[in-house]
């Protein structure tokens, strides 16, 4: 397989119980492309995400990561391979402050040789994470306060800077900016666009056209569990992608699968 | 013959010299199963362990009862399988059917014998005008506790011990450390006394050890308690120890299983069998240290 | 249709995987269990071809050791009914610690109205109050030590629901709080010689017919009515629950007052069936209630567990008791194996409920 | 007090230690209006509802409901004065299934002399919360899993469909539509037009422009926890209310509490 | 300014109103218990103007009654170790309930390599094992017990880490199999005697040394390193912590590890300050430590707490214990006002946090 393909997975399948929440998906990325996925409620994009990054184990199906084919135990194992996730559910601990959260897992400390017992370096944390949250422009009054108090917006501007304070081979966005206002979307996706200028590959998750149609190369229709579009930016527009969402057209290539 | 036995506590340290003392003997005895139960002090399940043991068809069942006062339940438990009670008296002792027995010591001995020793002992060191301590009670809930407590104050109640007085009693659950700790809050109130009477040996070695840690002369006070175990016995020859009480661990245990046989053959037997309380001090300690 | 497949927008789900009850994989548990003392006493060489649940000595009419299968439950109906209710207080994320000394309170406080006058003829030498509370109609006793619950589950609950102590904390100064009354009562004296009419109450299967009864009953209540759904709200989502309008406080109190009473009734029964009560009863049946209902598949973070379950666990409890004297394991080994089937017992649950999404 | 007037506050304030999330906030709205309340992450939107309907005790200020001055101890007493919301945690609980929590704390029962344990009548409740979705156009393979199972989109439209089935004085959502899909927002706004048509007021708070623009009477502006601007929709457009939401206009008749 | 004021997009906020800390909560309610104590010693006729922290007798060269000041620390300074544990597993929102048949179990073994072969010139009584297992350097037993308990804290970690357990249930089997092995160790006879050194490691005031320094390191610990933030994170939301990265179960086990270590050193120390080891010992420690950790204003669900609440709450038993055999209150009542104390000290805590809100 070309070196040049980010991420493939081949007949992914989730079943929760009775529940097909995803079925037969194929999908593959090319290195510095940005991807939109989109559908309904329920469709199956998010437990997409969940199959790829190790969250939960997958009914069945391949994945391959920049050509080798990998099997995540946990979100710990992919991070370390490179991928960086803003989950829909966000994944902070309510209890911790904004710095704490960002760094969470990956800790700026010294005195490393103390193994687990190693020294947490506090300032260096807090520095950075005022610097990564003022990329989001949003309004924090006290970040030492838990994230427990802080508004919607706010906790999904910190789950967003921890994934844009880091390097990574792959970066996938569930629904970035749901919650976020005016200025903070905007902003959000200033650094969505920054990092299509740095060349890192992403997957976004969106339900909104716009964005979407702005930001992206190319646009992955959900629908049911199965992917049944796969859409140029160039060559398509909002009314023919609603289409597909709502299934009153299916992709040529999909069609077999169709309900 | 297959025997079950049934023990109020397994981790009490007299009851085990008992209960291994029986295991030997039982060992002793050719074509005797003989297995052991932890009612770890509850009644409800001491009963369910008898109604177990009639379920796997034992030919006689032991009894160490959690609680004297429910002799009644006990031997309806057993029906008409044999059953002897061993080291605590039932209250049903005068209704026992014919099938059943029982094989103890009488409580009340332990704590007066101790107590009154005690008593004349403080006489003798010429404090009969008045002598002040401090008595630590067992469990609250158990009724060897309550039963020494009580005999330690029926003891002060008499016209020749009336001199003694309680500054104060409080319970250290039967154990040592807790008896250390005890006794060592006791004495930060800087109160003199002369006596500490305890329900154990355990408890007594405790506050032994703390009034030892706080630098004080043994000679001054008079310790006194129940049980002549061997960590108490050691303790006596040091000279720390003045006064303790031996309960025949060995002939209640042997009396017991014999007991149980003889129901099982079908032989009569002494529907009461009582076995002394012996008081010891440092001048008879010698005839009890391997004994306990 | 839509009503048969439960879905919205024109989706139906394949329901022929629907997922299996949890109930039955305690239920398989109980069965490995039971199959694996009746190969014990097959085939260990000591034990000379018994049976666990069979009758082999021609006891009994029926094939079954029946002595057998009536101590099974008889050992955890009384532990069993405490069960119930700290099933429901779990349900509700909390937790009951107080229930042990709370049955050998309210053991003392009922039996000492329950008491008879005459024992054989002789005046009853554990009396504790004068003739006016002797041979009283058991309907006393019992309403006074059910009021007895009832008030400190109110405690509780109040502590808990108004005043935001943590129920861990909260029942357990009522742990202390209880074994103190208990100690207090008589202090320290056991308290014997019951009323015929009160001493009926725990003899003899008395004490299974009212765990079976209670359990259907709060099963039937869990599952039916707003009471048992707003116990699994709460439990689920305390903060959902008080936003969608659920008075939380004053439903809480009613679970923890329900779950004392419970215990009170279940310290009502202990004393009578012992014929007695004393200050250290009920030690660590707080535990093993909970233990049954953890068998029984709740979990400890509320919001699941059913009174089904909690039946189950009790009864792998029972069986493990029952099958430990039947083996003649001695006491230490019995400790050690049966906190390792507890464990192993949720182990084989939380494997097969992972298995199974 | 007009009995026009079907919500009125008063220097509603609300401190969190040192944060100053609510500032003397005074708003008031009419019979029949639907009103907007837009503003940054943080702005005190959220804040402002949960004082409104007793989730949390104000630090100072009042409240008039239909004329009668109002200070609920709870969501309880907020609901029985006919205020429905759909606050922006959702408020579902995730052990039960769909239906259970549609109909949470207001079940259909018979027997009622029962008093708490009056019987659940299931299947009345089963088939309207199928009908209520419906109206949501949510799709829901198994209404009986768990609330926990579900998708983002999916457990907004419970918790939309909720306020939705019983009738109200006052709805208020909380950025109802943030995790929806096209189409089941569209439904969504589809349900707010009907409460204008039925007279319903409504509150709703969204950072959606469009949306805004589409739907409501008026917008009220919050800023860094104070109301900044009042505007009726027929006066005003996206650029002019983003430029009170960034701060580079204040409202006139707010200007002396600007920062 | 933007580092001191921790605000972004430009906002900053009122430090004055900075919340103070919990500990100082029960730090308030320890000094309330102190002068309601010495209130009674000064004002209830039957105490003699005796007082509970000074030095009315002169005694002392300082104006306090250093004996209790001492024995306040000393007898909950064992247990306080092992709830330094504790609080770590509760911080995770797990639980541990074994610590307390660990303190025998590890007590049982420790003691049984650190006896000493002649006691006042006789043979050991009480000796387990023969000549070879006299008399060894004190490391030995210390290492065999804390080597014992890093086992049982591994097997509790892997219980609730990678079998998924809940915490409650694998500790409480763990309970059992702990006072299983205490008991089975030596038949349930006590082991006594131990040599000079290892009777050191309890003696006088040596337990307060170990809770002191252990209690600092772990506070540092729990402040400052990795280790601490990411059990905090895990007692948060766990999923979030495993989302983020961190090896939860690996980490999880630690904390068990850690815990078990604290408590079976707890039972080295216990042993030796009371020089026998019995079956029986550390009853219901497992509860006193975990009552100290809540007391201290940790929270059951995880997340919070910190050492120096835990070791606060520590104090304020230990000022209950001593304080009631200062005003001589008699058992039972005991029981009751340590339960209320223990209640009213956490409602005194919720009351502040509410308010402060
Ligand atoms: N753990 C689970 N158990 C059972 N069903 C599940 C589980 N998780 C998700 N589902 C179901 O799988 C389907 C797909 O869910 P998923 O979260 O992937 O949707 P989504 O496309 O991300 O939707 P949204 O846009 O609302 O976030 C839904 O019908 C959901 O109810
Ligand atoms: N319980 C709390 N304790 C401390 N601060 C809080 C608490 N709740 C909210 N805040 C703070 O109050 C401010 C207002 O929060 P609020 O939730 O009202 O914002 P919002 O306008 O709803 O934002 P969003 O659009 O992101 O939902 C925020 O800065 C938030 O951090
Ligand atoms: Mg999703
Ligand atoms: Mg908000």
């Amino acid at each position: 397989m070309s070196e040049d393909i980010v991420l493939k997975t081949e007949d992914l399948t989730k079943h929760y119980g009775g529940v097909h929440a995803l079925e037969g998906a194929d999908f593959e990325m090319r290195k510095g492309e940005h991807v939109a996925i989109m559908g309904d409620n329920g469709a199956g994009k998010s437990t997409f995400v969940r199959q790829i990054t190790g969250v939960e184990q997958r009914t069945r199906g391949k994945v391959w990561l920049y050509g080798d084919e990998v099997q995540f135990d946990g979100p710990l194992d992919a991070r370390e391979a490179g991928i960086e996730t803003v989950f829909q559910t966000l994944a902070l601990a309510d209890d911790l402050d904004v710095p704490d959260n960002l760094f969470l897992g990956r800790e700026k400390t010294y005195a490393d040789w103390l193994g687990p017992f190693r020294l947490l370096d506090y300032k260096a944390m807090r520095q950075a994470t005022i610097d990564g949250l003022n990329r989001t422009a949003v309004k924090i009054p006290n970040i030492r306060n838990t994230i427990r108090n802080m508004s919607g917006g706010q906790r999904q501007c910190v789950a967003i800077a921890r994934t844009a304070t880091f390097h990574s081979k792959l970066t996938i966005m569930d629904e970035p900016t749901a919650a976020l206002g005016v200025q903070e979307t905007a902003q959000v996706e200033n650094i969505i666009r920054t990092l299509k200028d740095e060349g890192e590959p992403l997957i976004l998750i969106s339900h909104n056209m716009r964005q979407v149609l702005d930001l992206v190369d190319r646009i992955v229709v959900f629908r049911r569990g199965r992917i049944v579009a796969n859409l140029k930016k160039e060559e398509t527009d909002g009314q023919d992608i609603v289409a597909y969402i709502t299934g009153a057209k299916t992709g040529e290539e999909y069609m077999e699968h169709a309900l | 013959q297959e025997i079950g036995a049934t023990f109020s506590r397994f981790d009490d340290n007299w009851l085990t010299v008992l209960r291994n003392g029986m295991v030997e003997y039982a060992e002793s005895i050719d074509g005797l199963v003989y297995q052991q139960e932890d009612a770890s002090d509850d009644l409800a399940k001491q009963i369910d362990q008898v109604k177990n043991f009639v379920a796997s068809g034992v030919d006689a069942i032991i009894v160490n009862i959690v609680d004297t006062s429910a002799g009644a339940a006990v031997s309806a438990a057993a029906g008409n399988v044999p059953l002897v009670y061993v080291n605590r008296e039932p209250d049903n002792v005068n209704e026992l059917p014919p099938t059943q027995a029982f094989v103890a010591s009488n409580e009340i001995e332990s704590g007066t014998l101790s107590a009154f020793e005690v008593c004349k002992n403080l006489r003798a060191a010429g404090k009969g005008s008045g002598a002040r301590g401090y008595l630590m009670n067992g469990q609250l809930s158990n009724q060897a506790a309550v039963q020494r407590s009580k005999d330690v104050h029926d003891v002060i109640g008499m016209d020749m011990c009336n001199f003694m007085e309680i500054i104060d009693e409080q319970t250290a659950n039967w154990s040592r450390d807790e008896a250390q700790d005890l006794m060592t809050n006791w004495m930060s109130s800087g109160e003199p006394f002369d006596f500490v009477l305890a329900n154990n040996d355990e408890m007594a070695i405790g506050a032994i050890q703390a009034m030892k840690a706080a630098g004080m002369d043994m000679a001054d006070v008079q310790v006194g308690g129940v049980d002549a175990s061997q960590d108490a016995l050691l303790v006596m020859a040091a000279g720390d120890y003045d006064v303790t009480v031996f309960q025949d661990s060995v002939g209640q245990g042997t009396g017991s299983i014999d007991a149980a046989l003889k129901l099982i053959a079908g032989e009569k037997v002494d529907s009461k069998v009582y076995i002394p309380f012996v008081l010891v001090t440092p001048e008879n300690m010698d005839d009890f240290l391997d004994k306990n | 249709m839509a009503d048969t497949s439960h879905g919205t927008g024109g989706l139906t789900f394949d329901k022929s995987k629907r997922s299996w009850p949890n109930e039955l994989n305690i239920l398989l548990a109980l069965i490995i269990i039971i199959v694996i003392f009746e190969a014990i006493g097959q085939f260990a060489p000591y034990m000379r071809d018994q049976s666990f649940l069979f009758d082999t000595k021609d006891r009994f009419d029926s094939i079954f050791n029946e002595a057998r299968l009536q101590i099974i439950v008889l050992q955890v109906a009384i532990i069993g009914i405490i069960a119930l209710g700290v099933t429901q207080v779990i349900i509700t994320a909390g937790i009951d610690l107080s229930s042990g000394p709370l049955v050998a309170a309210t053991a003392m406080i009922a039996m000492s109205f329950a008491q008879t006058e005459l024992v054989n003829g002789q005046p009853n030498p554990k009396a504790l109050f004068g003739t006016w509370a002797m041979d009283l109609p058991v309907i006393v006793p019992v309403v006074i030590g059910l009021t007895f619950g009832a008030m400190i589950g109110a405690i509780n609950g109040t502590f808990v629901a108004y005043l935001r102590i943590p129920p861990f904390i909260a029942t357990l100064g009522m742990f202390l709080i209880c074994r103190g009354i208990a100690l207090w009562w008589s202090g320290g004296n056991p308290v014997s010689f019951p009323t015929d009419s009160y001493a009926f109450l725990g003899s003899g299967m008395m004490p299974v017919v009212w765990f079976v009864a209670l359990a259907i009953v709060f099963q039937l209540i869990m599952s039916f009515t707003v009471y048992g759904k707003h116990t699994y709200a709460i439990g689920s989502n305390e903060e959902a629950a008080r936003m969608s309008g659920i008075n939380v406080r004053r439903h809480k109190v009613m679970v923890y007052m329900i779950a004392s009473i419970l215990a009170a009734f279940a310290g009502i029964v202990l004393s009578s069936k012992a014929s007695t009560a004393q200050a250290g009863m009920g030690e660590f049946y707080e535990l093993f209630a909970i233990a049954m209902a953890v068998i029984g598949g709740i979990s400890l973070t509320g919001g699941r567990g059913s009174i089904i379950g909690t039946v189950l666990g009790a009864m792998v409890l029972g069986v493990i008791r029952s099958g430990f004297t039947y083996i003649k394991l001695d006491g230490s080994y019995q400790l050690m194996a049966m906190g390792a089937i507890i464990i192993a017992a949720v182990i084989l649950d939380q494997y097969r409920q992972r298995n199974r999404a």
